[in-house]
């Protein structure tokens, strides 16, 4: 009888290793999310107006909320595609703990559409004039708040991986979820525009954050088993 | 009359031809670019309203005139290719997409940096500037369209359709941004208007703007070259060509050895 | 519905226990008992729609039964996850292979989450045991029906796994390369091995008696 | 020559930083885009080389299979 | 040999029921791009902050580009199954002209997706304290309006439906055709807010629906064989 | 590769000229010429990955070929495309059937599509011919592999085209919808048809040399 001795960090690094030559391959899977991000940015202006003064006063909610659906729509490449050729299977049925393959998905996913965002951030506050002080807070929030969305958004795919159409399900599931993400956010940043401390906020993300960290996996894996069932 | 393109449309005479070419357009866009650059940068005189910051202007109207001209000739390539199927045309827009794509960019960021001095912000959302901005996004549409298919020539039927809805979209992006802007706003952005020229900015302005032209005419070569090679790398001349290229970097590199 | 006993006095590999499968409000099959012992090759037969796939999601643990229960090695399988899927290999109808990556990555992915020791010589070895020579480096999604599927067979051919369980393991294989699957279930069964199977063809180079069938077919209560 | 000293001409009248700016981003632009023009022509090249010999060492197998069938038919060949 | 003796009307009537059919059984379809839609619009007031004045103000833009989104999430079914599940290339390969079946299928689109959003319009507009004077002119664009979105993204999806993760790139390819759409309807809403006649934005939406409707049928089928092929 | 000859003196149903596929930059066949009659069922032969289904995606005009022409009647495919798919019924890898409705909605919806005339009986009828009576009102995604396959072969039973290309008809199909399935081909060429198809089984039916064969295999440059 075979033993598998993979330690869990080998796990770890085959299935994170494996998910981001796909990305690299694919580089698509990188590039789309981000350019989703920058058009939602530049569609408000086009739809409100060009007045740098209401512009910088919703900069903060406009770069968020695009983040938010960024990475709602980017869920979607975390397990369907896997389930759609049956690897999801195989891994299920893998000798390893389901959450730490899960965990691996996870940080892929961050990996390939949270940092780019964060990345290009500055950028898209530039166009909505974003106030100056403002910068640091845009930053660490998302630092921070984007792999709480990748976390939560996983709980959701999970669950509706089984499903044929679940595309919008998984938006109507996932997003009351990031609503508190969102409020802690912007409200840091609009207080850092008022030159005050934020460090409440974002205690308040770091805990959502490793509150998530150790809970989703466990969901994920659930939510998994219960769907391709 | 269209009887004397037919030799150019064969693969293998064009690759060839543009070979030959290419070295004379190179040797001239390095001239043009060297003497133009040269001249506009420390030669040419300074505006008397906006100082030195007027030199972006050697780079930036170059750039954004032919950004559009680029996608002009991409939309002529697409149409060429769906009427006439006339796969070459399709090489050549896909040769093009990239270039277009990367002056773009080019004449966004140099506007911004001429805007930060000028009007005090690195970015409005002029119509001119706007209508470059979604300019942009065609072209990385028509890129991402052309790298989302592994068969060529797929792709590059894909990607002309697309060339040419944006191509029937441009002009009324281009009106409704531009009403747009002005319904909200009042016309802050006069300087844009045509600065009149003296003849010590004008030299130098033609010389970048010919060096740029024939810059992008090389670059367009030799990526064209290169779609040539993949769409017919199954033809006899091209395993040749390939088997000949492999063997003398073979050769080169045991002389290196020794 | 034919009901296989135990004929050996070793304690059988799998068995299982009072089964019932109900989908669509549909009995499928009532009351099943079955052991399978090390060196059985089973075929799962029935027609079209009769429950094979579902009774071998039961059996592998992807599906829960409405009634009844599945042992490995005399304990349920959901208490002993772990070493049961150490010594699984479940196929599919679908063959889990990504189009995005290539034959020889699908390959080495799917030997590594196993646990079998990853090394290249081996992958390119695998893959020209089932007639993938050349086609190491492209892409999955590139590959023809036949050959997809291949990718996925290839790895019976390193695995260290008991219980070999098939749904239509032979769709879109040509028929040399049946006949080399057919060979390697000998030899899998030989070392001690189960193999779990459906399929609508006849297996060809097995002697009748060799195969025993688990039938299935359309009940009404 | 419209500068005194090359400080003044990195100075730019004060426009230093944007004038440089443009003019580095553009010059980086562009080189990217020559230089990756370039490599592919040689990446397509190698490419094309790489799957020739692909498919010579396919040929090659087959061939021997071929023959391995023809002098002992019984055997089983995969 | 028998002869197709259909006339277009029926083969577009067979086609539509179809598609209200599965629609109909699968009434997540219906419900979840409108619930988008309301979910999107009530994450900018938490965003941006709850005063009625600013809230008013980018109403007109805040409605428009989450009809947007929700209509470019919702793209994604309107050949995307079929492709997977062949039935598209029984479509093609049928014996009726390609435009009628794909006119068809974005006519029973806009019914699925477009037309709920209108209806739901009003209570969010009420939502965000959207001007009076406004309403008429929201329900007028938007009845114009989103036509021209199915329209024109069936050209996006029909482009991207045989690659493997379309989604994104999807988006990336619609949304720049889609600006016209959204500066002329939010510029009516603005000015109807001023008591000014908004005709003239109307009468351009309606040419780009009517260019649109003449168009795109054929568009798109050539992007499905060429996508297909 | 073996190229049939004309074999009578009326036109070809089917013919094709110098057909050349590359797919992925590897040479799949090569100046290909085929004739097929009114009468003749052709399978296509050849290992996995050797092109059968490229073959019949060229033959139904869904991909465009490097090279050569295909001639239905004697008029090109892309000149006389209503005809052509007026006499053409193409079944491929993928079923075409959709899960969110029911066998009898699918299958009505495929026939009226076709053109064939509609009516609830003949539905009914057309169903218990492929053995699914009682599954008429089952979502088609609540059904097994072969179940769903079978409403998808329905439309056989209802065609009233000439040209029958079907790309491995038999997947999960059980041996008796086999048999039935290839009775129904005799009637087909009996009545003056033909059938285009590609099988990893032989035909059992059929004599040996009434099957006409085309054999592909891996051509190098
Ligand atoms: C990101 C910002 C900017 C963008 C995207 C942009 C874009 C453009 C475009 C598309 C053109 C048209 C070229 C043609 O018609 O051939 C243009 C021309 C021009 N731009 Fe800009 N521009 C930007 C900022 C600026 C700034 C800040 C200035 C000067 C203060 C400026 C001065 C000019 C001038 C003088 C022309 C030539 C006008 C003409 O020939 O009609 N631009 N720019
Ligand atoms: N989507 C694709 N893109 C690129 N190349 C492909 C694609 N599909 C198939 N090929 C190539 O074409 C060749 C022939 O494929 P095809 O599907 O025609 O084979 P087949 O004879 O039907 O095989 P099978 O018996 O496995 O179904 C394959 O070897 C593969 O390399
Ligand atoms: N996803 C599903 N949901 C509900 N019922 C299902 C589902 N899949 C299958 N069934 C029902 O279960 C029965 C058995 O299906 P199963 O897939 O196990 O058959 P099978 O023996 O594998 O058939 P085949 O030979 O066609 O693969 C079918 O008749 C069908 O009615
Ligand atoms: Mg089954
Ligand atoms: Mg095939």
């Amino acid at each position: 009888m075979s033993i598998a001795n993979l330690s869990y960090r080998a796990v770890f690094s085959l299935v994170l290793k494996r998910d981001l030559t796909i990305a690299m391959r694919h580089k698509d899977d990188i590039i789309n999310p981000l350019l989703f991000f920058v058009i939602v940015v530049t569609l408000f202006p086009l739809g409100i107006g060009p007045e740098a003064q209401t512009l910088s006063r919703i900069a903060p909610g406009i770069i968020w909320v695009a983040a938010l659906l960024s990475t709602l729509l980017s869920l979607d490449r975390l397990f369907k595609s896997d389930h759609d050729d049956g690897s999801l299977e195989q891994m299920l049925l893998s000798p390893h703990p389901v959450f730490i393959l899960v965990l691996a998905k996870i940080v892929a996913h961050w990996l390939i559409t949270g940092l780019p965002l964060i990345l290009i951030a500055p950028l898209l506050a530039v166009l909505l004039h974003l106030n100056e002080q403002s910068y640091g807070a845009l930053m660490l929030t998302l630092l921070l708040g984007t792999p709480v969305l990748s976390l939560l958004g996983a709980i959701g795919v999970g669950l509706t991986v089984g499903i044929k159409k679940g595309g919008v399900l998984l938006s109507l599931l996932v997003l009351p979820l990031y609503i508190p993400v969102l409020i802690f956010a912007t409200s840091a940043i609009d207080t850092a525009a008022l030159g005050l401390p934020y460090s409440g906020q974002l205690a308040i993300i770091a805990a959502l954050f490793i509150g998530s960290l150790t809970l989703a996996p466990f969901a994920v894996g659930a939510a998994l088993k219960v769907s391709t069932n | 009359m269209w009887k004397w393109l037919h030799p150019y449309a064969n693969p293998e005479v064009s690759y060839h031809f543009t070979g030959k070419i290419l070295p004379w357009l190179g040797a001239l866009a390095t001239l043009f670019l060297s003497i133009g650059i040269i001249w506009a940068l420390a030669f040419a005189p300074a505006d008397y309203q906006q100082g030195d910051s007027f030199r972006i202007f050697y780079v930036h109207v170059p750039a954004a005139s032919l950004s559009m001209g680029i996608y002009f000739g991409m939309a002529i390539a697409a149409f060429t290719s769906m009427v006439w199927q006339f796969k070459l045309a399709d090489a050549s827009a896909a040769a093009m997409a990239p270039v277009g794509a990367i002056f773009t960019a080019i004449a966004l960021i140099t506007g911004a940096a001429w805007g930060k001095p000028m009007w005090g912000t690195w970015w409005i959302w002029d119509a001119r500037l706007t209508s470059e901005l979604i300019l942009l996004f065609l072209y990385l549409g028509v890129i991402a369209l052309h790298n989302a298919f592994e068969d060529k020539n797929l792709a590059g039927k894909a990607a002309g359709i697309l060339t040419l809805v944006g191509v029937i979209n441009l002009p009324i992006i281009k009106y409704s941004v531009e009403w747009w802007n002005t319904l909200h706003q009042g016309s802050t952005v006069s300087k844009l208007g045509k600065p009149s020229m003296s003849i010590d900015m004008l030299w130098p302005f033609v010389f970048c703007f010919i060096g740029f032209a024939l810059l992008v005419a090389t670059i367009i070569c030799i990526r064209f070259r290169s779609e040539i090679l993949t769409r017919n790398s199954i033809r006899p001349w091209v395993r040749t060509l390939v088997s000949e290229h492999l063997s003398k970097h073979i050769a080169q590199e045991k002389n290196n050895a020794i | 519905m034919s009901v296989n006993q135990a004929t050996s006095l070793t304690p059988p590999l799998i068995s299982v226990t009072n089964l019932t499968c109900i989908r669509e409000e549909r009995l499928l099959f009532d009351q099943l008992n079955i052991e399978i012992n090390a060196g059985d090759i089973v075929q799962v037969e029935g027609p079209n729609g009769s429950g094979k796939t579902s009774l071998l999601r039961i059996l592998s643990g992807l599906s829960q039964p409405f009634e009844g229960e599945v042992f490995f090695n005399q304990q349920l399988i959901s208490q002993s996850r772990e070493e049961f899927h150490q010594d699984l290999l479940y196929l599919g109808h679908l063959p889990g292979v990504k189009g995005e990556m290539s034959a020889a990555e699908n390959l080495s992915f799917n030997l590594t989450l196993q646990g079998a020791p990853n090394n290249a010589v081996n992958i390119e070895k695998t893959l020209s045991a089932v007639n993938l020579t050349g086609f190491e480096d492209s892409l999955a999604s590139h590959l023809s029906a036949g050959q997809h599927r291949r990718i996925s067979l290839a790895r019976l051919y390193k695995s260290t796994a008991k219980i070999w369980i098939l749904d239509e393991p032979f769709t879109a294989i040509d028929k040399q390369g049946v006949r080399a699957l057919e060979l390697l279930f000998k030899a899998h069964i030989k070392q001690g091995g189960c193999v779990i199977l459906t399929t609508h063809q006849d297996l060809l180079t097995f002697e009748p008696e060799q195969v025993k069938k688990i039938t299935l077919d359309y009940v009404f209560d | 020559m419209q500068f005194d000293s090359f400080s003044a001409f990195l100075n730019m009248g004060g426009y230093g930083f944007y004038v440089w700016l443009s003019f580095g981003v553009s010059a980086a632009l562009i080189a990217g885009l020559l230089f990756s023009s370039l490599t592919s022509h040689t990446k397509v090249i190698k490419q094309i080389g790489a799957r020739q010999q692909r498919e010579n060492k396919l040929r090659q197998v087959r061939k021997n299979r071929q023959n391995s069938t023809t002098n002992n038919p019984n055997e089983e060949t995969q």
